[in-house]
């Protein structure tokens, strides 16, 4: 007995030197904390439509009324161009590669517009910090909320937000 | 034995031939994209220019040589080139400062918004038409984005292999030489598109950080010592085309004017200064007013050269008959080039 | 580092000069030291488990020795009075132990393979069947060093030649550790034996100018077959595999087409590079391919399909499987209760389709590698079994079956066979593979195909490309049959010069590389 | 000796197996023929052939499995 004893415990000393070895092994995986950006993030919500960052176009452009105006620039270099739809209560930017175009910017200019916590223009400094808790960045006249690569930000003057932007943070 | 070698040494001769061949015959020619060719053009047409202009295709679009000539007998070359980032600018200045010392270098700051590599298209277009020299090799090394790799740079012919399949007749009539696209590093445009009101009431988009990258704003630095270790004033500018898409914004021109107010430089921010230069959006410009056409880049440049004779102490020097005579056949050039453009437009 | 990259060839010219400038006795040092740089380009993360593999193989087998050794000694000690049966017991008992050392270094190496490269897999189903669901184990993201499963392998047979007493014990670990990580096989092989390979790496070579030539040209034309052939393909076949629902019917059979072009000129191409850096370098690997599409059935396929991988699963799996005492007792009841004639197959298919199921699984982390081992299998062991029909039927029509004809029929219904069962490779997901392979039939849109080839990524000029790099690789295949094209060439210097000059144009202007094309990894590389 | 022929000719009657030289490299014994004969002979000879032993020079003639048969035995 003592000898079959002897060598399952080698087995398994050699087993676990394995597995030490590849502890080390692991990746550096220190994925860093990517929030559900598009999920549970930011959003903009006008007359029933649900607008997020990184979605498709297509879908979200046949769902709003036709725009005021379409415009596009075209950055040869990069091959590809952005088109920027103006609406009267916002200003939308897409990012345009090939026929994939993906919702990259949003300007909400009246409060017919509002955030998905229900905060649109004229609300109350105070209202927005409840609803979003602290700024990651507060400069003079503006409260910026980070969200993995998205971010929002509310132009405020004298306590009152005059103008949210949707975009996302570039390095 | 000795035949053996002999056959090799042949052979490999004869395959080094092959290639330079073929690499003269697959290098883009830029016929149809001339904003390739510009940096390739100055070295036939290098000396005795008293004003450099270096930067991105608001350089090359805006200031007109011939007019600055014709106009106050300023003698100049543009250096530009099509989303020139700025430690191109300052590479290809030091290169430039071998050839010949101006008394000022103009510099277009647009191009301080980028703070790394762009895109691949745009490297080669401003990097495979300057010579081999320290300058070069250290523009490409500050300029490669992820996908390239230096050796493409060294043999050209690695990266334009695939053009095989695609060759033109301009591959094979330009292969060795081909007459040159610009006017003194000035690219021609007389198409007239104009800008809807609309348009030019849109502003740039929102941006997240409005800091101008510091590596960036370390090359101009760089750029500014470079200038006064060779005895040339810098004079920074922005050109007056401010598109949606290409925004000016508040934030950056505080910084630039900032910036020139510590290091002593003079900035002209000519975008509001439009009414005072004459510029009509709807017919100074071929592309809805992201870059200014022949007619307006008259303007611009008649303005500009009025500043630089009476701000700067830029020479009148139609007076030096070696040089007049020079300058007389660069601006014939430009009225032909200019009429047989127009009569193309008309037909 | 890939094959295809300017660094590689940068990186041979370097070990090239500097092999045949430094004196003869540091060649083999020098041959280690690239070995490790060019391993360390990969990332030096995983250097340590080279290290590991190498270091156990070294006390494995020198305990081995050793062990052999005192067993020697001991019965020429004790020959006159130790009767044939006392000897015979003690020789059993003194393998015994070696076996066990021995199966500590397997345990250790491949557990170490194992936990690298079938975790995340194992975790995966785990979650999966006991519908853990959300909150199941996390699957560790490991890291898989490069060319893991080939080097294992190769270790693990110079040990198990070491316990045969096949092959001498290497006493020197750096010696070994050339064996192990032999630059060029590092990536997708070949499994050499200790064997044929240590000598050959450690005698030192002078410049010999036909070798190097041979080398050189077989790399140029590994690379012709690589860059103009099997990367042009790829492009295609991208499309094809980003959305397969939407390429269906006609074009699962232009996938498996392709695939098979695809995958001949890539691992061959990418053993003609191995094996030319080898001549080049005066060592001899053993050959991996052996003109494969040539073969008239699947079992003579996989004798001539990555041949080093069938020998060592062969010698190292299937026959020790076989012949093992629970085969043994196990082959007799079924004989007793079955009846001779089943019970005689029981060891062997039992052992081939543990073999196959090992070759499928050592592809790949995945059910689609299991399924396609075992589709191979199946298909062997039924063309076995179909033996006695197949012989019949040639007996009745000798002429038919013997003629030129049958033969290009029995070879383009193995390639086809092969190719559809390959096609698993690609899917990646068996149940999309099998809908796939039915929309052959069921969707018919041939016609569709004539105009929608081209929206691929390819046009007509690439398709044309292709099909004349097919051609001059099927004549060149077909015309070395008999003598080497390379000797041939070898006593016509202009003719030879002129050839490797428009090879070299060819890569150098078709090659699908550079930015225009990203350069696509190797199958193999993510083994 | 003529036991060993009477397995082989059990495998394969029509073989002449006493004058054959290659039986491996010919493909007349493969992979199923091989295992059998292994398992017959070890029953047979009472010796276990060993999976290493299972190399074509062994096998590819009657008087070479012969020889094995005996250094087994022998041992």
């Amino acid at each position: 007995m003592k000898k079959t004893a002897k060598r399952i415990l080698a087995m398994i000393l050699m087993l676990l030197l394995a597995m030490s070895v590849m502890a080390c092994g692991k990746k550096e995986s220190g994925d860093e904390n990517e929030t559900k950006g598009t999920q549970k993030g930011f959003a903009i919500q006008i007359d029933g439509v649900t607008i997020r960052l990184g979605e498709q176009a297509e879908k979200t452009l046949t769902a709003l009324r036709t725009p005021l105006s379409q415009n596009e620039l075209f950055d040869c270099g990069a091959g590809n161009s952005r088109m920027l739809y103006r609406y009267a209560s916002f200003d939308l930017y897409t990012m345009k590669s090939g026929e994939t175009e993906v919702i990259d910017q949003i300007e909400v200019k009246d409060d017919f517009c509002e955030t998905e916590k229900g905060l649109c223009i004229g609300a109350e400094e105070s209202a927005v910090v409840a609803a979003y808790g602290e700024a990651t960045r507060k400069g003079e006249g503006s409260l910026t909320y980070v969200s993995g690569n998205q971010e929002l930000t509310f132009d405020v003057e004298n306590g009152q937000v005059v103008g949210i932007g949707l975009l996302r943070v570039t390095q | 034995m000795k035949k053996r070698i002999l056959i090799a040494v042949c052979a490999l001769l004869a395959m080094a031939i092959l290639l330079g061949l073929l690499q003269a015959l697959l290098m883009p020619k830029y016929r149809t994209n001339p904003e390739g060719a510009l940096i390739g053009e100055y070295y036939a047409e290098s000396g005795g220019h008293d004003v450099i202009f270096v930067g991105d295709c608001e350089v090359y679009e805006s200031f007109i040589p011939a007019v600055l000539w014709k106009e106050y007998g300023i003698s100049s070359y543009v250096r530009g080139s099509a989303q020139q980032l700025v430690w191109q600018s300052y590479y290809l200045l030091e290169e430039t400062f071998r050839y010949e010392k101006p008394r000022a270098v103009v510099f277009n700051v647009l191009s301080l918004k980028y703070g790394t590599p762009q895109s691949e298209a745009f490297n080669r277009m401003t990097l495979d038409g300057m010579k081999w020299s320290t300058s070069k090799v250290s523009a490409i090394l500050a300029s490669m984005t992820e996908e390239e790799s230096f050796v493409e740079y060294v043999f050209p012919l690695l990266r334009f292999h695939s053009r095989i399949t695609s060759l033109t007749a301009d591959d094979f009539r330009y292969a060795f030489s081909a007459p040159a696209v610009s006017l003194c590093g000035y690219l021609m445009q007389t198409g007239v598109k104009p800008m809807s009101e609309e348009l030019a009431s849109l502003e740039g988009p929102r941006l997240s950080d409005y800091t101008l990258p510091k590596t960036a704003m370390d090359y101009l630095e760089k750029m500014r010592v470079l200038c006064e270790e060779n005895g040339c004033e810098l004079i920074l500018v922005k050109s007056p085309t401010n598109s949606w898409g290409y925004w000016w914004y508040d934030q950056w021109e505080e910084q630039i004017v900032e910036y020139a107010a510590n290091h002593g430089l003079t900035y002209y921010n000519l975008i509001p200064l439009c009414e005072e230069i004459g510029i009509d959006w709807s017919k100074d410009t071929y592309d809805e007013g992201v870059h200014l056409n022949v007619y307006g880049a008259e303007k611009t440049s008649r303005y500009f050269g009025k500043l630089l004779t009476e701000q700067h102490g830029i020479l009148d020097r139609r007076n030096e008959s070696a040089l007049a005579s020079r300058w007389t056949e660069r601006v014939t050039a430009y009225e032909t080039q200019k009429k047989i453009m127009e009569e193309g437009n008309e037909r | 580092m890939l094959f295809t990259s300017y660094g590689f060839i940068a990186f041979l010219a370097l070990v090239f000069l500097a092999y045949y400038l430094v004196p003869k006795r540091w060649q083999w040092g020098l041959l280690l030291a690239a070995s490790y740089a060019f391993y360390c380009f990969a990332g030096w993360e995983c250097l340590i488990f080279i290290l590991v593999t190498t270091l156990s193989a070294y006390g494995i087998a020198r305990a081995m020795g050793y062990a052999a050794a005192k067993e020697e000694a001991y019965l020429a000690l004790h020959r006159e009075e130790m009767e044939k049966d006392a000897r015979k017991k003690y020789r059993a008992a003194e393998k015994k132990k070696r076996f066990r050392i021995l199966l500590a270094g397997l345990v250790l190496n491949f557990g170490v393979l194992a936990v690298l490269k079938y975790t995340g897999f194992v975790v995966f189903n785990l979650n999966s069947w006991f519908s853990f669901g959300e909150n199941g184990l996390a699957i560790p993201d490991l890291l898989l060093p490069m060319g893991i499963s080939f080097y294992t392998f190769q270790t693990m047979g110079y040990l198990i030649d070491v316990y045969r007493g096949k092959t001498t014990v290497e006493k020197n670990p750096a010696r070994l550790a050339l064996f192990v990580s032999f630059f060029p096989q590092l990536v997708q092989g070949p499994i050499s034996r200790h064997s044929d390979l240590a000598s050959q790496l450690y005698t030192p070579h002078s410049f010999d100018r036909r070798g190097f030539t041979f080398g050189v040209q077989r790399i140029l034309w590994g690379y012709f077959k690589k860059l103009v052939i099997a990367d042009r393909v790829l492009i295609a076949m991208r499309t094809l595999l980003d959305e397969p629902e939407q390429y269906r019917g006609a074009y699962v059979a232009l996938l498996i087409l392709l695939y098979s072009i695809q995958i001949y000129a890539d691992f061959t191409g990418g053993i003609d590079i191995t094996i030319g850096v080898a001549e080049a370098l005066g060592i001899r690997l053993t050959e991996n391919f052996e003109r494969p599409f040539s073969s008239r059935s699947t079992k003579e396929y996989w004798r001539r399909w990555h041949i080093t991988m069938g020998t060592w699963f062969t010698d190292y799996v299937f026959y020790p499987v076989s012949v093992c005492k629970p085969m043994m007792k196990l082959s007799k009841w079924s004989r007793k209760t079955l009846g001779n004639n089943v019970g005689k197959r029981v060891p062997v298919y039992l052992a081939t389709v543990l073999t196959w199921f090992l070759t499928g699984l050592w592809h790949g982390a995945g059910w689609n590698f299991i399924v396609w081992g075992l589709l191979n299998c199946l298909v062997i062991l039924i063309s076995q079994e179909l033996e006695p029909i197949y012989a019949r039927f040639h007996g009745r029509f000798p002429r038919l079956t013997s003629s030129w004809g049958y033969g290009k029929f029995m070879a383009i219904r193995t390639f086809l066979l092969m190719g559809l069962i390959r096609s698993l490779d690609c899917y990646r997901d068996v149940g999309t593979t099998f809908r796939l392979w039915g929309s052959m039939v069921t969707t018919w849109n041939w016609g569709e195909l004539g105009e929608g080839i081209f929206s691929l990524g390819l046009n007509a000029v690439d398709f044309l490309i292709v099909l004349g790099g097919c051609g001059v690789v099927a004549i060149v295949s077909s015309l070395s049959a008999k003598r080497s094209v390379r000797e041939r060439l070898y006593d016509r210097p202009v003719l030879s010069w002129t050839l490797c000059g428009v090879l070299f144009l060819t890569i150098l202007l078709l090659g699908a590389y550079g930015i225009g094309y990203d350069a696509s990894q190797f199958i193999y590389n993510q083994f | 000796m003529e036991r060993l022929l009477a397995i082989l000719s059990d495998l394969h009657p029509d073989v002449d197996f006493a004058t054959a030289e290659d039986l491996v490299d010919d493909g007349i014994l493969d992979s199923l023929d091989i295992v059998t004969l292994v398992t017959e002979i070890n029953g047979e000879f009472d010796v276990t052939i060993p999976a290493e032993e299972i190399v074509p020079e062994n096998f590819n003639s009657a008087a070479a499995l012969m020889a094995l048969i005996e250094k087994l035995d022998e041992e």
